[in-house]
């Protein structure tokens, strides 16, 4: 499909995009109801993710460090640090779960995670998570596995209504929510883990805590094993769901490389359709799939004289791209924070593995970007047009309901995309 | 020889008077129980606003990829703004087995081909420290390749806090830049900028008054700074500290080396600012200067109070509680005061003995000085009738749940509230929070709650 | 509240807002289910409106003229080119109701609307509705009334479970939608008098016909009679609604001035709980409400320090001003296009009948501007942020989805509010 | 003495040679059964472009309020753009009762003192004819008091039809402006663009092709148009009829009183650019202009050639269906052909009997005339095997059902495709068309209904 170029032949990252490891560990455990997530390093990984998700999310983000410093980085083996963490964080509240993960300062050193874990005497899930590997949406989809295989109890029997759906972390809340919700017509139970969808929705809770608020129980993740069906969401995910089969043999999965665009919002209807014998949708879901069809019209014209660079995670291009190709948008260059076996499944005429330097060496090869809110100088500075998705965005309100998938969200994503579209050539006219 | 200063002694600053009993918060985090940046990020900050030089991060990418562009430090620099560029080299586990060091001479390379910056620090984090790399003689060999200052920051992140690691970007410049230039000229009245950085142009709310009267910034660390500027400061004859404690030994040290005397000094509200601007008259040793600088703070205050009398009436009989830390206890509390708010407390718990010490001056006898203020502040609202919570946004459901208004404190600023001129930011900003019917709207109950 | 000006002082209309009586009798009818409106004028009349809502809603619009020429304008009184257009649009279709509607042509002759309607062998509906009178609303209004009048049946009992709407004309399509799922949600079969949600909500129907298709059906509209409640939207539907109680005794009516921002939504829901004795909402509705309330906290800041002109009809004008009131948002000025009992009731510091002449010259009073695509050149000139709402929208595709009322459309529209303001001072700093 | 021109006069136009077949269709719309514009949007089309002028519409709000900035009349007049702007009486229920004109003739005080306009128009409407507003009286007291030319315009919508409307904003244009001033100076290559309207800049896709060639445009109706140049358009060699026959008549009489001949041509295509340029300079004479000429052609059409390479294989062995009316029934034929696509039928149903010879004579004896393209169109796409529809937003679900791709004709430009060079937008779009896979997919059925 795409020319895909993943070898970077630069030495330095030059206004990245790329996102690191720990921080999708963390956004992960933010998913979990009551959860403590507690980052091991120094205490400034910590600080940079806190601010991070909180500008971006607009919310008070629960999350714990376990300092380290200069004297202890050389001695302790990460023992002491993580032990006194939990005891210091248990002295003020009560999580259901501390979520361990890494930094590069510890892996550097090579701390025993799995050791110092397992002599906890508090409920806690580890992770090893180095930033000098993989990326965000790695990071999340290790915390997603290392849940799964040190929470989910192993089961022999299934519950054909339970469904456990594994998100992709480019999904927002919102979307994450209106995936269930379309399961939910199907009459299935469905669990989503990680899930944002009720912790970082952004909503008025009745008080602040200092842990995560919303998101799947820890109890919820113990009993995940007799589910009867999984449904995955992006290629980063499909490992989280191989583990949570090997917890139950009679466990069926479907994957999905993204949910955007008519046809694979068809897909996963489809499935559900085949899964519950039912021969037909809610009169709502009907009518936004004609809206969707409607909006992939009136879009089409703007859409077809647009070139298109979509900026962000490689799970998160997939879907993207995609649907904007189907309603005529070309999609001219993709990049992509990190590698991935889905970049050569990418609707794009380029895709690469790079920066915001790189795509603004190749500036003249589109008109409009999709992408972060790194993006807007870049926007900014070629005068282009510019749709803000992607971590971080730090120059909107709302981002947690940003919704573009399946029928409804795509309607409005293609609506959005068009009009900037027509914006942006108004302006150049 | 290694560019690393000693932590131990960075820590032990002789001018820092409160500091014995605060050694050992200072120097330990506590596991599980510690916010705030790291020296990495407070090496950032002190350096950062360097407009004209690149800012390399050898280290993985959590240090650089999460923080770019989030700090609105502005310049008046014609190139390219390289504080809104982010360069790393982004280790990968084959440089922490490896090594770091070809890549980062290579990242060098790259950033001196594409965007010829008139110097290059080089960050070194805590993966790269542990590994070894040896940013002194990449940077000593690529300052000699290229001709131009190459700046090694010893601050990784597992050192200490961000105040300690804007000590350390201090002493990077001090120890590589600072004295390797002579200026074209030098004036009586020619001072340095400390600890100023420019942040959504707090600078600019005072850098004119400074000009109408004949004092000239010879260079600043850091905000709106130019390399060649502070490579000639050791020429100044007089150090500025602006509303940052951390650089005291930073200016100790350029006292005993070059012989410049430093006051420290803050240009929020307006009775500092006025004070402020004298007191650099004063320490310049110029009558004709301090008199020049009485008459300019006399006529700016005037102004500033004609420029206010709209918001007189918002802020009469108005009451705040303020829940901070540092300096802000008590800067941002004389603030309010110049605006005609009555500032009932202040949280102290994060803030220095001096700190605590200021606050009290302001405050008075009446005034409380909030040791436990999470706790605190909802009692002392309902106690003192106050009308304004000023706090981080965890505080917000405090105020809604007290009907009153509410400002953050911590809310990332896009206008400066510095100088005279800042307060009328300040006054709007506040007049807006007083005036917004929001607070008590979102408390109603929900219709199935009543 | 407002300081209201009423009287204009000027002699003419430059850039108008307003729009014409006939055109809101149009589009209501447009909201009946294979309906074809009859515009009783000369040719351009129809002409006009036809491809104003064409680009407005991206859809075909069916409507027809009586085509009245120079001959017969003088001679006719009417009713020969009534009689033909209906045998002429009864070739080409056959639809469930013609919607007579007049310009200021025949009125101005003295047309004998009623005498000719009355000897109509075909299921027909008129309404007078010169334009130079009256405007966008009330021709909505009086189409709505006359709808009930001549088509709706009395009746003696009523069916509690039964409830009629009655939304002003410049709810969308999905706005209409929502209000009656809310409703529906506690139980309720809920009748939208006209309901453009159906019609004009942008869907990719089966096949094109050349009359309105889905809206509420004539024989739906027959038997409203019989319905337990009604709840009228906007003060210029209390005149509709006072005539449907005059088909039955037995009806109890609630009037909403509009349903945008927490406490208008609260009352609605209010008044449900009270009607069927539940004691709560759905999880969804709840959520909605918690995630408006978080909407207001994240854009207050932003809308505090926004001054705002919002230009549109008046009952649009009350929503919209009150929800950005109750953000911080501070509404300097409202610009009407007619006058209405409402602006008494309009949270705004100033309202004026007016133009955009009015408005530019009050240019200084304003940092962002709300209102219609009119309002674009002025945006630009002025260099002012603008959030596009209302007739028409030329500019943007997606209109009949844009969804500002109740919870979950109010905090999206304080969302978005909220980033233009942000994005304006961003451009102007 | 009253300005109306005589209606049936306009309608029995002789110049218009199928006129005698189609008189009835022109008169008299039928009730029910009617589609298009009256004649107060055509005067509005034929006159709106002239920038420098206010067009004040004397009505009730349906007229202006429903149409102003719908039309993409492009101007370099560096004034403000007043074909942007809406003016209208809004005349009520009061002024309907006891006569509008007092109104009106404080609206055009009112523009004076606001605008200063270089003239106004002031169009009747229907209520406002009926109601009998004198506004022949009005203009010319205003014209008075205000020095500047007013322009009555008598084009109520219930005359009839858009074009009947923009014959009549020709005859007022003529009555009122044409020779009421000289130029200052001629030239032997002087001429008038009469109907072209420059909307989305289709005039300036050739105008620069004329100055290249020494023809002075003196003045247009209206594209572009000033009304300084308007007025002395009786100076002119030649009037060039732009794709509008409606203006016929008054190119004749401007034939009568002033002996300017007249062409009539299109600049839709490669092949009709060509030979209206061609056109115009045989028609002036001059055998040195028609040699230029033809060089210039020959250099433009190897450059458009050129320019349209990437396209060629886009477009090979691809069939277009085209259902429109009008001279769109030929001119779009035209430029399809020119980009290699083949036309295998166009809908006449709409058109006059000249234009369907013209679509006879593009599309060759192979071609279909659709007399009843909504039933033709589909059945031919399949017998033809098009790849490609153009034609109205209603004929996209036959598109779509089909699998083939679809343009909307009358979908409001932004982009012109006249000239050479917007035949390069035109292969754009249509390439895009015929690349997007929106119509296959679109079609998709739903899981449900599998």
């Amino acid at each position: 499909m795409a020319e895909v170029t993943r070898k970077r032949d630069k030495p330095l990252q030059v206004n990245p995009v790329k996102l690191s490891q720990p921080m999708g560990a963390t956004l992960a455990f933010s998913g979990v109801d009551r959860c403590m997530p507690l980052m091991h390093g120094a205490q400034g990984c910590t600080s940079f993710t806190k601010v991070f998700f909180t500008r971006h999310f607009c919310e008070p983000i629960a999350i714990q460090t376990t300092a380290v410093t200069d004297a202890l980085a050389v001695l302790d083996g990460g023992g002491y640090s993580i032990v006194e963490s939990v005891k210091n964080i248990c002295k003020k509240t009560s999580p259901s779960l501390i979520g361990l993960h890494t930094t590069g300062l510890p892996e550097t050193r090579g701390d025993d995670l799995r050791g110092v874990a397992s002599k906890a005497d508090f409920p806690l899930v580890y992770v090893n998570t180095p930033d000098y590997e993989g990326g965000f949406e790695s990071g999340w989809a290790l915390t997603c596995k290392a849940l799964i295989e040190q929470l989910v109890a192993p089961a022999a029997t299934v519950n054909d209504n339970k469904l456990v759906l594994l998100p992709h972390v480019s999904l927002t809340p919102i979307e994450v929510e209106r995936i269930k919700e379309l399961i939910e017509s199907f009459g299935f139970n469905v669990l989503a883990l990680p899930d944002l969808s009720t912790s970082l929705d952004g909503h008025l809770g009745e008080k602040q805590t200092a842990l995560s608020s919303g998101g799947i129980s820890v109890e919820e993740i113990k009993a995940l094993g007799n589910a009867g069906l999984v449904i995955s969401v992006g290629e980063s995910m499909r490992e989280s769901a191989k583990v949570l089969l090997q917890k139950n043999a009679g466990m069926r999965h479907h994957h999905f490389s993204h949910l955007q665009g008519l046809e694979a919002s068809d897909s996963l209807v489809e499935l559900l359709l085949a899964e519950t014998g039912f021969n037909g949708v809610t009169p709502k879901v009907e009518r936004w799939r004609q809206r969707l069809q409607d909006a992939m019209l009136d879009s089409h014209f703007s859409l077809g004289q647009t070139r298109i660079l979509v900026v962000g995670e490689p799970d998160q291009l997939a879907g993207t791209c995609r649907i904007l190709h189907d309603a005529g948008g070309r999609v001219t260059l993709a990049v992509s924070s990190v590698d991935s076996p889905q970049l050569e499944k990418i609707w794009a005429k380029r895709v690469l593995v790079g920066d915001l330097e790189d795509a603004e060496a190749a500036a003249d090869e589109y008109d409009l970007i999709v992408g972060n809110c790194h993006c807007k100088a870049l926007a900014h500075r070629l005068r282009k047009g510019l749709v803000l998705r992607g971590f971080p965005n730090w120059e909107e309100v709302g981002n947690p309901l940003k919704n573009d998938l399946l029928y409804e969200g795509g309607a409005y994503f293609l609506y959005e995309t068009a009009n900037v579209a027509e914006e942006m050539r108004g302006k150049t006219v | 020889m290694s560019s690393k200063p000693k932590i131990k002694d960075l820590l032990d600053e002789s001018a820092c008077e409160y500091n014995k009993t605060k050694k050992q918060a200072c120097n330990a985090p506590r596991p599980g129980a510690t916010t705030g940046g790291c020296a990495f990020e407070g090496a950032q900050i002190s350096l950062f606003p360097y407009a004209d030089a690149a800012h390399l991060v050898h280290g993985p990418i959590t240090c650089l990829g999460s923080s770019w562009e989030t700090r609105a430090t502005k310049t008046t620099w014609p190139g390219r703004d390289l504080t809104r560029m982010g360069f790393t080299t982004d280790v990968s586990l084959n440089d922490v087995i490896f090594s770091g060091e070809e890549k980062l001479v290579k990242a060098i390379d790259y950033i001196m081909a594409h965007y010829a910056p008139t110097a290059v620090f080089v960050y070194s984090t805590c993966v790269t420290a542990m590994i070894g790399d040896d940013i002194d003689f990449i940077c000593r060999q690529g300052a000699e390749k290229h001709g131009i200052p190459m700046v090694p920051v010893h601050a990784p992140g597992f050192v200490g806090s961000k105040n300690l690691g804007s000590r350390l970007g201090g002493e990077a410049a001090l120890q590589h830049l600072v004295g390797t230039l002579e200026p074209e000229t030098t004036t009586p009245f020619d001072i340095n900028l400390i600890g100023e950085y420019n942040v959504t142009g707090d600078m600019w709310q005072y850098r004119h008054l400074l000009d109408k009267l004949g004092i000239r910034v010879l260079a600043t660390l850091s905000g709106d700074g130019r390399i060649k500027d502070i490579r000639c400061a050791h020429r100044a004859k007089l150090n500025v500290i602006v509303c940052a404690k951390s650089l005291v030994s930073l200016t100790r040290k350029m006292h005993e080396q070059y012989g410049i005397p430093s006051i420290s000094l803050s240009f929020y509200g307006k009775r500092d600012t006025s004070k402020g601007l004298l007191a650099i008259a004063r320490a310049l040793g110029d009558p004709g200067l301090v008199a020049r600088t009485k008459k300019l703070v006399a006529y700016e205050e005037a102004r500033l109070e004609e420029r206010l009398k709209p918001y007189r009436d918002v802020f009469a009989d108005k009451k705040a509680v303020l829940n901070t830390g540092g300096n802000k206890t008590w800067s941002i509390a004389a603030a309010l005061q110049d605006l005609g708010l009555e500032v009932v407390a202040t949280a102290v718990k994060k803030a220095t003995g001096d700190d605590r010490a200021r606050a009290r001056e302001y405050l008075g006898e009446k005034g409380v000085l909030m040791m436990n203020p999470g706790v605190e502040q909802a009692r002392l609202i309902d106690e003192k009738g106050a009308h304004l919570l000023l706090a981080g946004g965890r505080s917000l459901y405090t105020a809604i749940k007290k009907g009153i208004a509410f400002a953050d404190v911590n809310q990332e600023k896009k206008k400066s509230y510095g100088g005279y001129d800042g307060l009328l930011n300040l006054a709007e900003d506040l007049k807006n929070a007083l005036e917004n019917p929001v607070f008590k709207l979102v408390a109603r109950r929900a219709p199935w709650q009543k």
